[in-house]
């Protein structure tokens, strides 16, 4: 059952990946990501991964998915379709063929080297039951053996929302873009 | 060029420019310069912008320089008196070494030695010379060069006792660049007219041509010696031999690249064509050197190392050999000459010859017998034709003079006397150098017999060239324009060196009589005195070939048969041109190539003009722009240049799309990453 | 977090050990805070300078720190790291310097600037002394977010604003192949403490790794910029503000290298190669590579900003065949000994030169080959600091650059990579075709326009620039201070 | 200080000096750097006097400890820097310091814009040169060399002719390269021996294996010929003499190309004999076909400047040939020639700006006739011509038959083609003398020209007499380089007969042993 | 679940793939960012993918390093999102497009 859910949801992240390069609107890749995240989801609690299921909804699908459709909202994007005029064509053409050549590449070399694992012996063990990744271990790593990266982290945080208040901010008047970059 | 009419003309158009371009100009600058302007057609003003120079502290120069000489030749005396003294054994005497260079291996050593040998070319530089300068004093008057002058003939001096005096090759060798140097300098001592400069620079790389086998040469000694002293060479040679035949060989190249040198020097074939170029020098200047000292020293230098020639038969007979041609050619060429200094080059030329033939024979003694009666007779004749041209106004051109013994009869007189003894006429010193040389190289036999008749022809043709000198100079109608001046006799600073010179040319064969005068007087002052120095090569000849002598029957029949030649063949030179320039004209008439031919040396010069000189400096032209500049500068160039092509391909790289840059990022990621797990 | 466990951590060592960063981020804030409180808009400059001197300080004690690993195996002190800091310092100080008075319209958001060099600079720092990928990732993208932001600094401007976007979306994306590498590398080997790591052998060599390392590494080689991971360089160093280029060209630079020397093992305790070895003669190539296209690319370029990006190109190139050298080199810090030289050189000869550039443009906008004909008779020191400059890059002894460069193809030659070395040294003499070219133009060549601008005194900028001069030749002549530092 | 110190460090004081003068005060520049360069040339002179030639030590040896290099496994070569004087370095020393004031005195007449500039690389470069002669430290050899580079950089640059900028690029690129190579070279022995003194570096680098001798020699040796330069490697002189300010050619020409053959000799052969005996023929061809190659290039030119840089190419053939002939005359003589090719060949290239001073030309068909009006400078002129081609009594001849006579001694054939090129001399030099000198004098505004002044006289001097000197009487200087000579011909034989030992005969079996008959 | 894990991680593999794909190929910067998304959720997938891996490979003993990275990662996403579209947003400001068509003024 659970294989099923596996492949079923690798098959639907991998659709809508598909859909998001290929999509004429921007609007239709954001709701295509948004299925893609969705999937993987799914994908992470079946193998164990439920906390990470959690957050990938809720920053992905529930912060960064919606800064994107707030800024092609923002600048009235949605609508101007001739930025991309003919979605297929991109897939004709010099630059085409480069691409699904490297890509290709990129692919055949990582399946490679995926299928090059020799699987442990024996049958597989157990996952833990109560998944990998609990809550509790995971916060005591962070704050031991990761807490350097942590609190460097939120130093890069807080270069983030002067970053994004350099770049963003109208020339007269505040404008509350920023607040949005902060929202992890 | 067909018609022999058209021809003519354009030959004789030719001879003008010659003689008249070619012109010696004497010290008259100022005083004549419309008259020379008349035969400057080369367009050569630049002289005339000079006016005759104050003597002011240059007057010096002249009393300066002749004491020098002066007392050069004094001590050359009193030197050559000691030795005499010192007798039989000890032959030589030296004075203190100079170490000059350290090779590292052996030290090449100077040291200035008088022996048999140099005593006589001591005396004959010295003595020759002083005369020279006397006579230069008249000569060179108002010249705006007059000190440098004296200053280079005084170098000259130096030099060529240098050559003659010094222990070593290589101090030989300083010598023998120093009067090739002053050579250069005093051709081109009129520089301002142009080609006298062309013509120095002609002798001096022609020279330098020998010098450069001249080098090799002594590389080879030091190779087989290992010293380059003349007397430790010379000495040790015979031995060294006998231990070791197979230097033979060596031995061989060693003597052919020193007579290479020698062929430079003395110019013989292949390297004679720069002695009658050489002629565009004050006269003096080829009096001296180009006649009585400089271009004997090869034959000095031959002599010098007499038993390297000796050792070898067959060098020995490609002396001789190149000797016989030299003279010939030279003989021919100066048949036909116009302008009385080239006459007495092209003979000068055809003596050395003579001399070299000599040397072919082993017959060293003879050739400085010769070399000796040579410097009184032709300096006797330069400085006469010097005094000719002096009193036309510097007229080269015979075919404008006659007459003349009206105008200078010293000059007259002393130039016959001169002419006598060149043309070999009886008793007179070239009659008995000229047929000794013949009798040795009669006495050898076997290919030697061409030789000789080859030499016996030049002696034919050296009589007529000098009676017809003299009869086209002295005799027959005034050819010259009366109007515009008048020749004169020259003054007692140019005569009294004449009249002294004519002195020895008559007594010079004193020096040696033939072998058959023995019945009446036994005079071989020379060959004795030399002997201790030709001994060496003498008995290294004698265990090859033997001893060559003469019966005494067969020698006074050549005696007599020289005589003969000479005799007769001035006396039809004489007659047909006592009368004028018609024979000339008819020469040039009937076979003009042939004339023509014989005029330009037979066309030798013309022919290394066509297949050295121009494809030379074609070649040059060619490295310089094709091989330097296309291909060798073309590759560094290019190498710039594809720097820069393909600076511009990678260029297109960099197209500003983020896109663009992202594939490249993504494709060699993928290569480094294939690449990996390729080689893992 | 238990007090023990803070104890753990903390301890005296670790926090030497972590003092450059710990200041670096006090800084950061403390400036942002003078932006924000009123009336102590004055101390941003103090604060900055105090803020890099108090990291210097650190940096400079922690040459007398205990190496080792600390805060459980994320970051890893050693004296390099050390020196390293110092460089990081020196180029954020340098472009700082040469910053003053350069910005115009955007002077009111010269707080954030300041804070985000200041942020970036940690970033640097993290990097360095990163002892797991995860640290080193987010040193990165401490390094990097900020500095996207200043490329893109001068906003109202198109070509800046195309900089930033350009740097961030290439940045981005390798960043997407580190973190996929790193996940690969992780999933080959279980582990992401790169100690860990550099003892397992054979491990590293199964595909799963290798395709993990290459990605890394390729993400190295885009912070690096070689080739061809270099094309983004010449575009955003002309549209960013120079002093924000000096600062991309020398710091990020060597924060990647050193990175790339802790993956080479030069920091670890084992001083074992993470990378596989078979990587050598490709990293060598592409070093070489990279030297022939970025000398290339300098060789026709007339905008010297631009031929100065392309020259860095070029000099990362120089400074990657240490890396490639590393696998064989017989001395085992060889490779963080000529690359901390070569850089200590560099940010003081580039930093320098990018310095006068952002001088001259404030003049007179863009700084091109004939903008800088007559340059020796109008203004002489400039000139001959430019010079100067010119000819260490080139590598002309007696200056800083040409130790550099010898000490990088010492590393060569050691490892038996004498044809990359040729072909590498053979390269410099394209370079100096065109470092030339700047000498030719302002020493050779009359003035050819016009320049009413006149001078602008900055005070900041001409101290900075004698002192870079000063130190280039001091390196030259005299290269035991620094050597004898890291030996 | 000590002297060698001070040689090195004096003119570098002196540039610092004059920089910091004011802009304006050319007379107060010119004379530091007179002042600075006279006491140069003393010191230098100095030393050369106190020099022994018969020991082949390092004298006067400075040794200061400087930094260290990494060297593998942890350890570290130390360089130093170390100065000293050995037969093979003292001559050029001499020429080098000698050379100095009198290149100052030539600028008189032509740097009349920017002196300030121009009196600091002058000195800057003479710290370069003299620093590569005296240099025993490899790493500060390698410095030095490519110093001197730099400014004679800006001299070209900034004094030169039209094409000053493609000529000055072209001549820095092209030697670059060279140097650059050799770097490689110089790392990989330093890293192989662990040392960088050239003392111990000579002692221990035939121990390497023949392969690595053979890749190091070439490494070193093009840098050289490039520098020297050697045949194929020599167009860009050409270029650079013919842009230069007579004081840049002078040095050029005088002692920079010397630093080539220098090399040669102090590294190539002296380090890597085995190495330098196998690439003997082919350096002795190089240099027999530069001889001749080179007076044909010469022969080519209507550029009198370019001439005499041509005839360079030829004249340092003869050094090269000399040197790899290995016998007691050819290296005797090239260390001879190649004093007297700066002597020789300065005096031309001076004596050549003095005419361009006075009318802008050094095209042969401007000229003519100039004797008339310049009897003077005809006279120095004949004088640098006859040194030139190597009339004996002169300097050039000393040295030309000591190389041919070395060259011939070991291989007769090239030595054989190289005496073509005494000819080929005397054609090209006394071409171009006749051309100036010579014939009428046609254009109008040489009739005006002044003879020489006796500033320009008076610089001349000390070369003229040098020329003399060295033709009458060249042991005062051939025994200064005695000793450190015979140390290296003995070395060269030894190598020789070991070579002939092992396994495969070295290709030059032609080389003959000279008797030691001293 | 008993899927293997290469096939997970062929899985992220061919996500990353399509995201590089769709980077080079669009030119609206916004996808583009997501493309750059979808390669950080490949990363993502195999972090957890490998720690799953080692996980079970140690006896169900829990691999932290592989969610831990992870989290780091989607905050990592977040600040790439903020700034990416800060920028974008200047962009449009500068040149009223959001096409990678016209970022390239800056060019050889």
């Amino acid at each position: 059952m659970a294989n099923l859910i596996f492949y079923l949801m690798a098959a639907l992240a991998v659709v809508a990946a598909l859909g998001v390069v290929a999509a004429r609107n921007p609007i239709m890749s954001i709701l295509a990501l948004l299925g893609s995240f969705f999937a993987l989801a799914a994908i992470y609690l079946v193998s164990g991964f439920q906390t990470l299921a959690a957050l990938q909804i809720l920053v992905y699908a529930g912060a960064i998915l919606v800064l994107f459709l707030f800024v092609i909202m923002l600048l009235n994007l949605a609508n101007e379709t001739k930025l991309e005029r003919i979605d297929l064509a991109m897939f004709h053409g010099r630059k085409a063929v480069w691409t699904f050549l490297i890509a290709g590449a990129l692919l055949g070399i990582s399946a490679f080297a995926a299928l090059a694992i020799v699987p442990a012996a024996g049958d597989a063990p157990a996952l833990p039951e109560r998944g990998i990744d609990e809550l509790q271990p995971l916060a005591d790593a962070m704050f031991s053996r990761y807490l350097l990266p942590f609190e460097l982290v939120s130093v890069l945080l807080l270069a983030t929302a002067v970053a994004v208040l350099v770049l963003a901010k109208r020339n007269r008047g505040p404008l509350n873009l920023d607040q949005g970059g902060e929202s992890t | 060029m067909r018609h022999p009419a058209l021809l003519d003309a354009a030959l004789a158009r030719r001879l003008g420019a010659q003689a008249g371009g070619h012109g010696d100009h004497g010290h008259a600058h100022g005083g004549h310069a419309d008259h020379g302007h008349a035969h400057d057609d080369a367009g050569h003003s630049g002289h005339d912008e000079h006016a005759a120079v104050e003597p002011g502290i240059g007057g010096l120069a002249y009393p300066v320089a002749v004491l020098a000489m002066l007392v050069s030749f004094v001590l050359s005396l009193a030197a050559v008196v000691k030795l005499g003294s010192l007798g039989e054994h000890a032959v030589s005497f030296e004075s203190p070494v100079w170490h000059w260079i350290d090779t590292g291996v052996f030290s090449i050593d100077i040291s200035m030695v008088i022996d048999r040998l140099s005593s006589v070319m001591v005396l004959i530089i010295t003595g020759v010379g002083l005369l020279i300068h006397v006579y230069s004093g008249g000569y060179m008057k108002g010249d705006p060069g007059y000190a440098k002058f004296f200053a280079y003939l005084n170098l000259f001096v130096f030099a060529m006792l240098m050559l003659v005096l010094s222990s070593s090759l290589l101090g030989l060798f300083v010598g023998w660049e120093g009067v090739g140097l002053c050579s250069y300098l005093l051709i081109g001592f009129w520089y301002e007219k142009g080609w006298p400069a062309e013509a120095g620079q002609k002798a001096f790389v022609m020279n330098r041509i020998g010098d450069a086998s001249f080098l090799i040469g002594s590389f080879l000694l030091v190779h087989l010696f290992g010293t380059l002293d003349l007397s430790d060479i010379a000495g040790s040679l015979a031995e060294k031999l006998a231990a070791n035949p197979g230097m033979q060989l060596e031995l061989f190249f060693a003597g052919l690249c020193l007579f290479g040198g020698a062929c430079g020097k003395s110019a013989q074939i292949p390297l004679f064509t720069w002695l009658p170029d050489a002629m565009a020098g004050p006269t003096p200047v080829s009096a001296l050197i180009h006649a009585a000292t400089m271009v004997t020293a090869g034959v000095y230098l031959v002599v010098r190392l007499n038993p390297l020639f000796a050792a070898n038969p067959n060098l020995l007979f490609l002396i001789g050999t190149v000797g016989a041609l030299t003279a010939f050619v030279a003989g021919t060429t100066a048949l036909v000459q116009r302008d009385i200094k080239k006459v007495l080059a092209y003979s000068t030329v055809s003596q050395l010859g003579y001399m070299f033939l000599a040397l072919g024979t082993g017959a060293f003694s003879s050739a400085i017998f010769h070399l000796a009666t040579h410097a009184f007779f032709k300096a006797l004749l330069f400085l006469g034709a010097g005094s000719v041209i002096h009193g036309m106004h510097h007229e080269q051109d015979m075919h404008k003079m006659g007459n003349l013994r009206k105008y200078m009869p010293q000059t007259f007189l002393t130039f016959l006397v001169g002419a006598a003894a060149l043309s070999g006429l009886p008793l007179l010193s070239g009659f008995f150098s000229k047929d000794e040389i013949l009798g040795h190289v009669y006495a050898q036999g076997g290919g030697y017999y061409v030789l000789w008749g080859i030499g016996i022809l030049t002696a034919a043709m050296t009589a007529f060239y000098t009676w017809r000198m003299v009869a086209l100079t002295f005799f027959g109608p005034e050819r010259f324009d009366k109007k515009h001046f008048q020749p004169h006799e020259s003054p007692l600073s140019m005569t009294l060196p004449l009249l002294l010179l004519a002195a020895l040319a008559i007594l010079g064969g004193a020096l040696s009589f033939p072998p058959v005068f023995e019945h009446f007087v036994r005079v071989e002052y020379l060959r004795d005195w030399l002997a201790p120095v030709t001994d060496a090569g003498t008995r290294l000849l004698e265990e090859h070939a033997g001893a060559h002598e003469l019966e005494h029957t067969t020698e006074w029949i050549l005696l007599g048969l020289g005589a003969l030649i000479a005799l007769g063949f001035a006396h039809t030179a004489f007659h047909r041109f006592k009368s004028g320039i018609a024979t000339d004209e008819a020469t040039f008439q009937r076979s003009p190539l042939r004339a023509r031919f014989l005029f330009e040396a037979w066309g030798i010069d013309k022919a290394y003009t066509l297949l050295v000189v121009q494809p030379v400096r074609v070649l040059a032209l060619m490295i310089a722009a094709v091989v330097d500049g296309t291909l060798i500068d073309g590759f560094v160039n290019g190498a710039a240049q594809a720097a820069l092509s393909s600076a511009a391909r990678v260029r297109t790289m960099a197209s500003g799309r983020i896109a663009t840059y992202g594939l490249w990022m993504g494709a060699v990621t993928a290569l480094i990453a294939i690449l990996l797990v390729w080689n893992r | 977090m238990s007090p023990q466990l803070l104890q753990q951590l903390f301890t005296a060592d670790a926090l030497w050990a972590l003092a450059p960063l710990i200041a670096l981020c006090l800084g950061a804030m403390l400036v942002l805070l003078s932006d924000i409180l009123p009336g102590t808009a004055g101390l941003r400059r103090p604060l900055f300078l105090l803020t890099i001197a108090a990291a210097a300080y650190g940096a400079v004690h922690g040459f007398g720190a205990p190496e080792g690993t600390y805060m459980m195996g994320s970051f890893h002190h050693s004296h390099a790291l050390s020196a390293w800091t110092v460089i990081f310092l020196l180029s954020g100080l340098i472009a700082f310097e040469f910053g003053q008075r350069y910005y115009k319209e955007e002077a009111r958001f010269l707080a954030e600037h300041d804070v985000l060099m200041l942020t970036s600079l940690a970033g640097m720092v993290m990097m360095a002394g990163a002892a797991d990928l995860l640290a080193f990732f987010i040193g990165l993208e401490t390094l990097s977010v900020p500095l996207y932001t200043l490329a893109g600094f001068r906003r109202a401007r198109s070509d800046s604003v195309e900089a930033g976007l350009k740097y961030f979306m290439l940045g981005a994306f390798a960043a997407a192949m580190f973190l996929y590498g790193a996940a690969l590398v992780y999933a080959a080997t279980g582990t992401i403490s790169i100690e860990d790591m550099s003892g397992m052998g054979s491990t590293l060599t199964e595909p799963l790794a290798l395709a993990g390392f290459a990605l890394i590494v390729g993400s190295l080689f885009f912070k690096i910029s070689v080739f061809p991971f270099h094309l983004w360089v010449p575009d955003v160093y002309q549209g960013a503000p120079t002093p924000v280029t000096a600062f991309m060209a020398t710091g990020t630079k060597a924060a990647g290298f050193a990175f790339l020397l802790t993956l080479m093992g030069q920091n670890l305790a084992s001083g074992k190669p993470v990378l596989p070895e078979s990587a050598a003669w490709i990293v060598g190539w592409i070093a070489v590579i990279t030297m022939a296209a970025g000398n290339l690319g300098a060789l026709v370029q007339t905008d010297l900003k631009r031929m100065l990006a392309y020259s860095g190109v070029a000099h990362a190139g120089t400074m990657l065949l240490a890396i490639a050298a590393g696998w064989h080199d017989t001395e085992p810090h060889g490779a963080q000994t000529a690359l901390l030289f070569y850089m200590a050189a560099y940010v003081f000869t580039a930093g320098g030169a990018f310095g006068l550039l952002a001088w001259m443009e404030s003049e007179g906008g863009e700084v091109t080959i004939e903008s800088l004909k007559g340059l020796s008779a109008r203004r002489p020191m400039l000139a001959a600091a430019m010079a100067v400059f010119m000819l260490s890059l080139g590598g002309i002894p007696p200056l800083g650059g040409f130790w550099g460069k010898y000490l990088v193809f010492s590393c060569a030659v050691r490892a038996d990579m004498i044809p990359l070395a040729v072909i590498g040294v053979l390269m410099s003499v394209i370079a100096l075709g065109y470092y030339l070219k700047v000498i030719v133009a302002m020493y050779m060549q009359p003035q050819t326009q016009s320049h009413s601008a006149g001078i602008s005194p900055r005070l900041a900028a001409a101290v900075a620039t004698g002192v870079c001069a000063l130190v280039v030749v001091a390196l030259g002549m005299l290269p035991s201070w620094v050597l004898e530092r890291l030996g | 200080m000590d002297s060698l110190t001070l040689l090195v460090f004096l003119p570098l004081l002196g540039a610092l000096v004059v920089a910091f003068t004011p802009r304006e005060a050319v007379a107060l520049q010119r004379g530091i750097t007179l002042a600075t360069l006279l006491a140069v040339c003393f010191i230098g002179l100095q030393v050369c006097l106190d020099f022994d030639g018969s020991s082949a030590a390092y004298q006067h040896v400075v040794d200061i400890p400087w930094f260290a290099l990494p060297s593998g496994g942890g350890s570290s070569v130390p360089v130093h820097f170390r100065l000293g004087i050995d037969g093979l370095s003292v001559l050029m020393i001499g020429l080098t310091a000698l050379l100095g004031p009198i290149v100052m005195l030539s600028t008189w007449g032509h740097i009349t814009t920017r002196v300030k500039e121009f009196m600091v690389w002058l000195l800057i470069m003479q710290s370069g040169m003299l620093g590569v002669f005296l240099a025993l430290d490899l790493v500060l050899f390698y410095v030095f060399w490519e110093i001197t580079l730099v400014p004679l950089y800006f001299m070209l640059g900034i004094w030169g002719g039209e094409r000053r900028l493609y000529a000055t690029i072209k001549f820095f690129l092209y030697t670059l390269a060279g140097s650059l190579v050799m770097m490689v070279g110089v790392i990989l022995l330093i890293y192989q021996l662990k040392t960088a003194d050239v003392a111990k570096l000579t002692e221990y680098a035939s121990s390497l294996d023949s392969t690595r001798q053979t890749w190091i020699f070439w490494a070193f040796a093009l840098a050289f010929l490039i520098k020297v330069p050697a045949m194929p490697f020599h167009t860009w002189l050409p270029d650079a003499h013919t842009e230069a300010p007579t004081s840049g050619s002078v040095i050029l020409a005088g002692v920079l190309l010397k630093m080539g053959t220098y090399g040669l000799l102090r590294f190539c052969i002296a380090m890597f004999p085995a190495a330098a005996i196998q690439a003997a023929p082919i350096m002795m061809v190089l240099g027999a076909a530069g001889i001749v190659y080179g007076a044909f290039l010469a022969m080519a030119q209507f550029d009198v400047k370019r001439l005499v840089a041509c005839s360079s190419v030829s004249h340092l053939g003869y050094v090269l040939m000399g040197l790899f002939a290995f016998t007691q005359a050819g290296l005797r003589g090239g260390v001879l020639q190649m004093v007297n090719h700066g002597l020789s060949t300065g005096l031309l290239f001076l004596l050549i700006g003095m005419i361009y001073e006075r009318r802008h030309t050094r095209m042969l068909d401007q000229y003519g006739g100039i004797a008339s009006v310049m009897p003077l400078f005809a006279l120095f002129f004949t004088l640098a011509v006859l040194s030139s081609v190597g009339l004996p009594g002169l300097n050039g001849f000393v040295g030309e038959y000591l190389i041919l006579l070395g060259s011939f001694q070991s291989q007769p054939w090239i030595a054989g083609v190289a005496v073509t090129g005494v000819i080929f001399g005397a054609i090209y030099l006394l071409m171009a003398t006749r051309k100036l000198l010579y014939g009428p004098l046609v254009h109008a505004e040489n009739k005006r020209l002044s003879d020489l002044n006796l500033r320009e006289v008076g610089l001349m001097v000390p070369i003229v007499v040098l020329c003399f000197w060295i033709g009458f009487a060249p042991n005062t200087f051939l025994s200064r380089t005695d000793a450190s000579i015979d140390a290296l011909v003995k070395r060269m034989q030894e190598t020789r007969v070991a070579l002939a030992a092992g396994a495969h005969a070295p290709s030059t079996a032609a080389l003959p042993t000279e008797p030691d008959r001293r | 679940m008993s899927v293997p894990p290469s096939h997970i991680f062929l899985l992220a593999a061919l996500l990353f793939a399509i995201g590089a794909a769709g980077f080079f190929l669009r030119r609206n910067v916004i996808v583009v960012l997501m493309c750059i998304e979808l390669m950080l959720n490949a990363a993502n997938l195999t972090f957890l993918a490998a720690s799953r891996m080692h996980t079970l490979a140690h006896g169900a003993r829990p691999d932290l390093q592989g969610p831990i990275f992870a989290i780091f990662v989607i905050v990592i996403a977040a600040v790439e999102a903020a700034v990416g579209l800060a920028l974008v947003i200047a962009l449009y400001r500068n040149k009223q497009t959001v096409s990678l068509d016209d970022v390239a003024d800056l060019k050889d």
